[in-house]
């Protein structure tokens, strides 16, 4: 068993305050930068493509799990972020100039998208962002001339100083490098008045409004904030997809992003990297049991989906504040032995009541 | 060391769709598929190699086939592709599997792409959809007099193409175009369209779809009390369609032919045998997309055993390339493999429901 | 009249692994009015709230009429007869006035003295009669209060659990409150078990109070006895003469802490 | 086109509107009492009109739709009480996708049992009316008869009966439904058979016009959308803005061809844009 | 310092006149209550007041500022904060940072640097954390600086929301029932932090309260507002002994 005592409100403003937690993070960071010794070349880029993903929904978890506006449509961040990205590399422009152009690109949509969302509520909202979803991707198929259509298009190849970053082990540390920026900066924020207002909103926009907090400029930081982040995950996404269409930013990819934040925990920053680990081994899982199920059910069409389905329900049914939430049980069984009760995560009776009143 | 092959097995890989919208294709290609390497797996293999058959699920959606094929790639490693599924997801993969160096026999679609622009290590089979439609257009206007034509074609690259194809034919055989249409594939009314088509005066309907919005236009333009024929693409070509008997008269142009197994018992007695087998495996009819996977899988043997024990990606292709005269178990035209074009398949068939059964209208649609 | 209408022995309620009352036991009996004071923080709130099954105790027994009713849903507890005025209103904003009164009488079926009762609440709450249309999310707080009771009373509940009842009524009001609860009782034998701040009033009003602090019960005997005790009178009532500023809030120190 | 050919399309469109709002009452009658959407209601919708194809062949017509929607009450029932129940409270986003994670259940389900392709859904009303050069078919005069009686009666009944208003309070305010003695998990169970079986009733009824297959559930989008431009919650509003959606989409997709499809939903955003909380409001600002 | 002055103030709701022609104003320093029977328009006056409602007619202003010329986010910045009637904190937040938030309008705000977060951020978040310390110590709160408010009785969130109020170092401070729900002891204490907040803080105190214990001891002059009309404003002898209080509101007490 540890106590922890707080000695200085620096201990209350710094990110990781104990040395247990430096140790665990630094672990972690070095076996991140360790693993293209570790592992082969396919999972390598699995892992990659995990930071990716894992930026997306630090992008996504901004928004939903502290602002508390839900966003069924990012995946339209994530294909501006990419299409931009791939157009403009496609037309000269180095990736250096290219992605800071996509970010900005879908930041400048995300505040316009937050402008008219800054009035909407709960699922009017996500309904309105799911709709913005399908609309972009409506635009990106019809506008043949910039994206190549339905048919798609390639993404080229990123190459600096005639070194291929777009595979291999450099792109990995390209991911790794802008997953820890953009954590980096995400936790700043939250750690400021911006991040606390966005906080605030996501409780009580009433109290927050006579404190001060300019409601609608915040929601619009906000999902100026969050498109960002999700386009710099779009971009780093072209390298990894090499081919765009515009059904690779589909509802279905929205959900994924979405599911894969509350799945890993709403409201922390832990929380989209672990979705993002549970995500990428979701399908691993599903074979697993494909491999174990007989023939008769797991040669079915559609067990996929169904497992998907199912794994969800359950997760939300017993482990309802994610993974993050289950990280944070195991650690304090840890932190508190032998003192820890089962029971002291027993939740009691809980009652709703409505959100149309705010 | 040749990628994928070891003294006793060679990997054949396909990304395919086993639980999207067009499982239907994927599951039944893929059966013929396994079908074919587990015979020769029965019989002791190719130069005592075994094939290790690996098949990924892409649900018809591109980052899951970008996916699959990059653990085809990297994980698996496997010598070749068959078959892969669908036009958009053969589009996303195809460029890095070829840069990779993985041979890329026969995608299971007819897009333009598969076999335009010419590459050594790309095999395609079907005649593109746009080809297939101009035979559609020429037939109903040589054979029914049609001289105005409509149609309604799925909003990306499949769509655009058999739209090119009816453009094409309209232009050459003087045809108008009276009233056109493009719907999203997840689109599921279609009445205002239809009902726009048929005030155009229209006299035959070609459409660019997969069986689900093709049995929802056809369903409401017979709804809707208007005689028309309606004339779809390949994707329509499978087997619930025809036993929908709202499908009745309903066609199909498609870049391969059907097989009437239960006729062919004394005609083709080892084809009625293959059926017989398929069942049994499978526990399922065998639909066109079984016999084409089975075919596909059949020619990709053959190139394998031409290439020989020293089996490298060039000496099967070159193998490949070789394969002049190709006759398939179920008495398909005559194909060949050799020449700059690539192509398999050259041929078209048109095909209606008629009492809940495809039935060959027209053997051949030259265009 | 001694029969025990409510029994609460050794109730214990945790918030996960916050315990926030730890071994009460209180009684009420048939056509007693029961007052319960405390601090803030006491567990008044958490206790009521076991007793009408909105929380799960851990351990203990809550009899109503000998009846267990612990750990069972609110509704059932409600429909054994017991109603709960809730700590902070909680009234149905989208509804109108007149429809949360009559929610408050969704068991009952004897359509006359439903509206018979509805008039008697009219005539104690004149505002609601005034706001019968309004959506009562637009009450004031006050009024809102007034409903909360209003809505309780309309159950003919035989044991009703008021949760600070006069939580922002006017003065004039908390008068009127009380003396309808004190009316309520005798005239129809209805059993009331109360929190309230306002001591001074609840220990007229009752006949037994019971003191909590930190989740337990400290104190407990007839009204008028606990009114004459220094500690209630100094902390609850206020009756004692209060010190320099500054030092006096150090000093203050209750005796059983 | 001709004036004929216009108001063909108008009388087509308001048929169509009245099939959205069929679909969009269910969405609101669960919303309204337990404010939860359920972006599974799509997916019931399909299981409904599945699950009475059968039934129809063994039972005859109308006999065979009453167990289908029998059914169906059954499965919402047992979806609230073994589900939905347990995760109250947790927050809005979780409870999104638990809905929709239904809707892969369910889609995955149909299509394991019934098949992936569209089946044809028996014909009961097949002939058509011809009025004034125009026809109409039969079956979707039905949809519209259908519609307006739902929504009458549940308009009636959420504004009239004490189970009704119950439901609201529910939604209101849990905890205080509980005090008032209302069994909450009943009712609310009960409103989840009872969406499932108006999803059914829309599935059904719009079943002979579409097919059944996996995907039909799509529509339930739409309905979304009219529900939202109506202001969600609002069962008139639901079936305004479903009938505003279904007369304008035709109009659009003849003058706008390239929103063919998504012009109901550019209908949404723009409704939005102006009245955030849809055309009859259902939110109001806390008084505090 | 600043005078609160409120003229001819009304708003109606529909067919409702809630406030009707209210005029008052609070002189710098004071302590002014307003009291009245329930439904009387005093929390709409409030709201009013902090731009929750547009009125339908009549001005505010507050010292040289015309506050219906700005938003309500923007009345903080006057110096103005609030506290309200049924409570309204962020409920999955801890009291620390419900505090914090407080001081939003007093720091720095600004994307960019706030991801980069310099040394001078931290300095000034330290900054921000003395304030809110200094708060917390005012106010008792100490124990439950690491609280989530969802945790909180109810006596405890009234002074949490005190405390987020002061945190914004306002010059006026509107309290909505500050005294209810609080128990007499607990009621005593406000009553001294009240008047430290006046005397230390230089705060002038506008409240909505029932308890006229604590109106009669704190307050300088009282409003009364009936069916949101003046009743009564004066001392608070003089209005406890008007008469129409005395019957509209008082019943015969006090
Ligand atoms: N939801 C909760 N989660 C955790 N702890 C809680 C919760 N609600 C209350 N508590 C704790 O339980 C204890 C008792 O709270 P309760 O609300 O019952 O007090 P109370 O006596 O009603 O106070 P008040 O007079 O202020 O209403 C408090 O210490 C509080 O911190
Ligand atoms: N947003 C609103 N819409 C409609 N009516 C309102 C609104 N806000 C207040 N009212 C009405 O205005 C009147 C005054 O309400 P207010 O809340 O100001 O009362 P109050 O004096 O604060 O009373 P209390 O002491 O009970 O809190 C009440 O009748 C209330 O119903
Ligand atoms: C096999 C075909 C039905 C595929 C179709 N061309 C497609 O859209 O991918
Ligand atoms: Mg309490
Ligand atoms: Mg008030």
């Amino acid at each position: 068993m540890q106590i922890l005592f707080k000695t200085s409100y620096d201990q209350d403003i710094d990110h990781l305050p104990h040395r247990a937690e430096l140790l665990r993070v630094g672990l972690a960071l070095a076996l991140a930068i360790a693993a293209p010794l570790l592992v082969g070349s396919y999972i390598l880029s699995q892992l990659g493509l995990l930071m990716v993903y894992a930026i997306a929904g630090v992008g996504l978890m901004m928004l939903t799990g502290f602002t508390g506006q839900v966003s069924f449509g990012h995946a339209a961040f994530l294909g501006l972020g990419a299409y931009a990205h791939a157009i403009l590399m496609s037309k000269g422009v180095p990736f250096g100039l290219a992605l800071p152009c996509a970010v900005a690109i879908s930041t400048v949509i995300g505040a316009v998208l937050g402008r008219s969302a800054s009035k909407m509520h709960g699922f009017y909202l996500a309904i309105a962002t799911l709709v913005f979803a399908v609309l972009f991707e409506t635009l990106l198929g019809e506008w043949e001339g910039m994206t190549g259509g339905y048919a798609g298009m390639f993404v080229p190849a990123f190459e600096l100083f005639g070194l291929d970053f777009g595979s291999g082990w450099r792109q990995y540390y390209v991911d790794l490098a802008f997953l820890v920026v953009v954590l980096l900066a995400a936790a700043n924020v939250l750690r400021g008045p911006t991040g606390r207002a966005f906080v605030a909103i996501r409780d009580s926009e009433l109290s927050a409004r006579c404190l001060g907090v300019d409601i609608a400029r915040t929601k619009i930081l906000s999902f100026a904030l969050s498109a960002g982040i999700t386009g710099l995950a779009g971009a780093l996404l072209a390298h990894h997809l090499q081919y765009l269409s515009p059904e690779t930013f589909s509802v279905m990819e929205s959900l994924r992003l979405l599911l894969m934040i509350v799945v890993g925990g709403l409201g922390t920053l832990l929380g989209p990297i672990l979705g993002a680990t549970f995500i990428m081994i979701l399908p691993l899982i599903i074979r697993g049991m494909r491999d174990l199920l007989p023939s008769a059910i797991s040669e079915q069409a559609g067990l996929e989906p169904l497992v998907f389905g199912l794994i969800i329900v359950l997760f939300i049914l017993f482990e309802p504040t994610g993974m993050a939430g289950r990280w944070t049980k195991i650690r304090r069984f840890i932190e508190t032995f032998p003192y820890y009760r089962a029971d002291s995560f027993e939740r009691q009776k809980r009652y709703v009541k409505t959100e149309r009143m705010r | 060391e040749t990628r994928g092959v070891t003294d006793d097995t060679i990997k054949i890989g396909t990304v395919t769709d086993l639980s999207g919208p067009l499982a239907s294709w994927g599951v039944a290609a893929t059966n013929g598929q396994r079908m074919r390497y587990e015979e020769v797996n029965e019989n002791g293999g190719i130069n005592s190699r075994k094939i290790d058959f690996i098949v990924e699920d892409m649900q018809y959606q591109i980052p899951m086939a970008v996916q699959a094929a990059a653990k085809l790639m990297t994980s698996d490693e496997v010598f070749a592709f068959v078959a892969n599924l669908g036009t958009p997801p053969n589009n996303a993969i195809m460029k890095r599997t070829l840069d990779a160096g993985f041979p890329y026999i026969f995608p299971l679609s007819a897009g333009l792409s598969m076999s335009e622009p010419a590459y050594p290590l790309k095999k395609p089979y079907l005649l593109n959809d746009r080809d297939t439609m101009r035979g559609a257009v020429r037939y109903f206007a040589e054979t029914k007099g049609v001289k105005k034509i409509c149609y309604q074609v799925m909003a990306n690259d499949y769509g655009t193409e058999v739209e090119s194809g009816i453009k094409m034919a309209a232009e050459t055989l003087g045809l108008e175009i009276t009233a056109f249409g493009r719907h999203k594939p997840t689109e599921t009314e279609f009445t205002a369209a239809v009902l726009q088509l048929r005030n155009s005066g229209c006299e035959a309907l070609f459409i660019g779809s997969v069986s689900r919005d093709a049995t929802q236009i056809y369903t409401t333009v017979r709804g809707a009390g208007w005689d028309v024929p309606v004339i779809s693409s390949l994707g329509s070509l499978v087997p619930p369609v025809a036993e929908n008997a709202a499908m009745e008269g309903f066609y199909t142009a498609a870049p391969f032919h059907l097989i009437d197994f239960e006729g062919a018992k004394d005609s083709a007695p080892h084809v009625y045998e293959w059926y017989q087998d398929y069942k049994a495996r499978f526990g399922a009819n065998p639909s066109a997309q079984a016999v084409i996977g089975y075919t596909m899988a059949d020619v990709t043997v053959k190139a394998l055993e031409k290439a020989g024990k020293d089996l490298t990606v060039d000496s099967f292709i070159a193998a490949f390339d070789s394969i002049e005269s190709y006759n398939d178990p179920f008495g398909g035209p005559e194909v060949s493999f050799k020449g700059a074009t690539h192509y398999g398949a050259q041929y078209s068939v048109l095909s209606q429901v008629r009492d809940g059964k495809w039935v060959v209208v027209s053997q051949s649609l030259p265009f | 009249m001694t029969e025990a209408m409510l029994q609460v022995s050794n109730l214990e309620t945790y918030y996960g692994p916050i315990m926030a009352i730890c071994g009460v036991s209180l009684e009420v009996r048939q056509g007693e009015i029961v007052a319960v004071l405390g601090a803030n923080g006491a567990g008044k709130t958490t206790l009521l709230k076991t007793i009408s099954g909105a929380l799960n105790c851990r351990k203990g027994d809550v009899l109503l009429e000998g009846k267990a009713i612990q750990n069972r849903d609110p509704n059932w507890v409600a429909a054994q007869g017991l109603a709960h005025v809730p700590e902070g209103r909680e009234v149905f904003p989208f509804l109108s006035v007149r429809d949360n009164l009559m929610l408050g009488a969704y068991r009952r079926s004897d359509g006359d003295t439903i509206s018979a009762d509805l008039e008697t609440m009219y005539r104690y709450f004149p505002a609601l009669k005034e706001n019968a249309g309004k959506l009562a999310g637009y009450l004031s707080g006050g009024q809102q209060q007034m409903l909360a009771i209003a809505r309780g009373y309309m159950s003919r509940p035989r044991l009703m659990v008021l949760d600070e009842p006069s939580l922002g009524l006017s003065p004039v009001l908390v008068q009127s409150i009380f003396h309808i609860i004190r009316r309520l009782n005798e005239e129809e034998g209805l059993t009331i078990l109360l929190v309230e701040q306002n001591a001074a009033v609840a220990l007229e009003t009752s006949r037994r109070a019971y003191v909590m602090e930190v989740g337990g019960i400290v104190m407990d005997g007839p009204s008028a006895e606990l009114a004459r005790s220094d500690d209630i009178k100094e902390f609850y009532l206020g009756q004692k003469e209060t010190g320099v500023r500054g030092t006096r809030r150090w000093k203050k120190r209750k005796t059983w802490r | 086109m001709s004036i004929q050919d216009y108001v063909n399309l108008l009388v087509i469109g308001l048929s169509q509107g009245c099939a959205y709002g069929l679909v969009a009452l269910g969405f609101v009658l669960i919303y309204k009492a337990t404010e939860i959407v359920n972006f599974s209601h799509g997916e019931f919708m399909m299981l409904g009109a599945f699950a009475a194809i059968p039934l129809i062949a063994l039972f005859g017509f109308w006999l065979g739709i009453v167990c289908a929607l029998l059914a169906m009450a059954v499965v919402g029932f047992l979806l609230d009480a073994l589900v939905m129940r347990r995760i109250i409270g947790e927050s809005q986003a979780s409870v999104f996708i638990v809905t929709v994670a239904f809707g892969f259940i369910f889609r995955a389900l149909a299509g394991m049992i019934w098949g992936w392709q569209p089946v044809p859904f028996p014909a009961y009303l097949t002939g058509s009316i011809e009025f004034a050069g125009f026809t109409l078919q039969a079956n979707r005069l039905a949809v519209v008869a259908v519609t307006l009686v739902l929504c009458g009666s549940l308009f009636l009944f959420f504004s009239r009966s004490k189970l009704g208003i119950a439901m609201q309070a529910i939604s209101q305010n849990q905890l205080a439904a509980y005090y008032m003695a209302i069994p909450v998990k009943r009712v609310v169970s009960l409103v989840w058979a009872l969406g499932a079986v108006i999803a059914a009733v829309a599935g059904i009824f719009n079943a002979p016009f579409t097919q059944v297959d996996t995907s039909i559930g799509a529509l339930g989008l739409k309905a979304l959308a009219g529900a939202i431009i109506g202001g969600f919650g609002s069962i008139p509003g639901a079936l305004l803005g479903c009938l505003l959606i279904g007369v304008i989409e035709p109009f659009a997709d003849l003058f706008v061809p390239t929103l063919k499809g998504v012009s109901a939903y550019v209908i949404m955003l723009a409704v939005l844009f102006v009245r955030p909380d849809g055309l009859i409001a259902q939110t109001f600002a806390k008084k505090v | 310092m600043s005078r609160l002055v409120v003229e001819n103030l009304s708003i109606r709701f529909g067919g409702l006149l809630a406030v009707e022609d209210v005029s008052f104003s609070v002189e710098p320093g004071e302590i002014f209550a307003v009291i009245g029977p329930n439904g009387a328009g005093k929390s709409t006056v409030f709201n009013l007041i902090s731009r929750l409602y547009e009125p339908s007619g009549g001005a505010i202003r507050y010292g040289d500022a015309d506050l219906l010329r700005y938003r309500a986010h923007q009345i903080t910045g006057l110096g103005v904060a609030r506290t309200f009637q049924n409570i309204e904190l962020f409920e999955n937040a801890t009291v620390l940072d419900n505090l914090l938030v407080g001081r939003h309008h007093r720091m720095r705000r600004n994307l960019l640097r706030e991801m980069i977060f310099p040394p001078a951020q931290r300095r000034e978040e330290h900054d921000a954390r003395l304030k809110v310390e200094q708060v917390i110590d005012l106010l008792d709160l100490a124990h439950l600086r690491y609280e989530r408010i969802r945790d909180l009785p109810y006596g405890a969130r009234k002074n949490v929301e005190i405390a987020r109020a002061l945190c914004s170092e306002p010059s006026l401070l509107l309290l909505d029932e500050p005294a209810s729900g609080l128990n007499h002891e607990e009621t005593d204490d406000l009553a001294f932090w009240l008047e430290d907040i006046r005397a230390d803080l230089g705060v002038t105190l506008v409240m909505v309260e029932h308890d006229m214990g604590l109106v009669n001891r704190m307050a300088d002059r009282v409003l009364a507002l009936h069916n949101g009309r003046v009743l009564a404003l004066g001392s608070p002898e003089e209005v406890r002994g008007h008469p129409a209080v005395q019957e509209a509101y008082l019943g015969g007490v006090a």
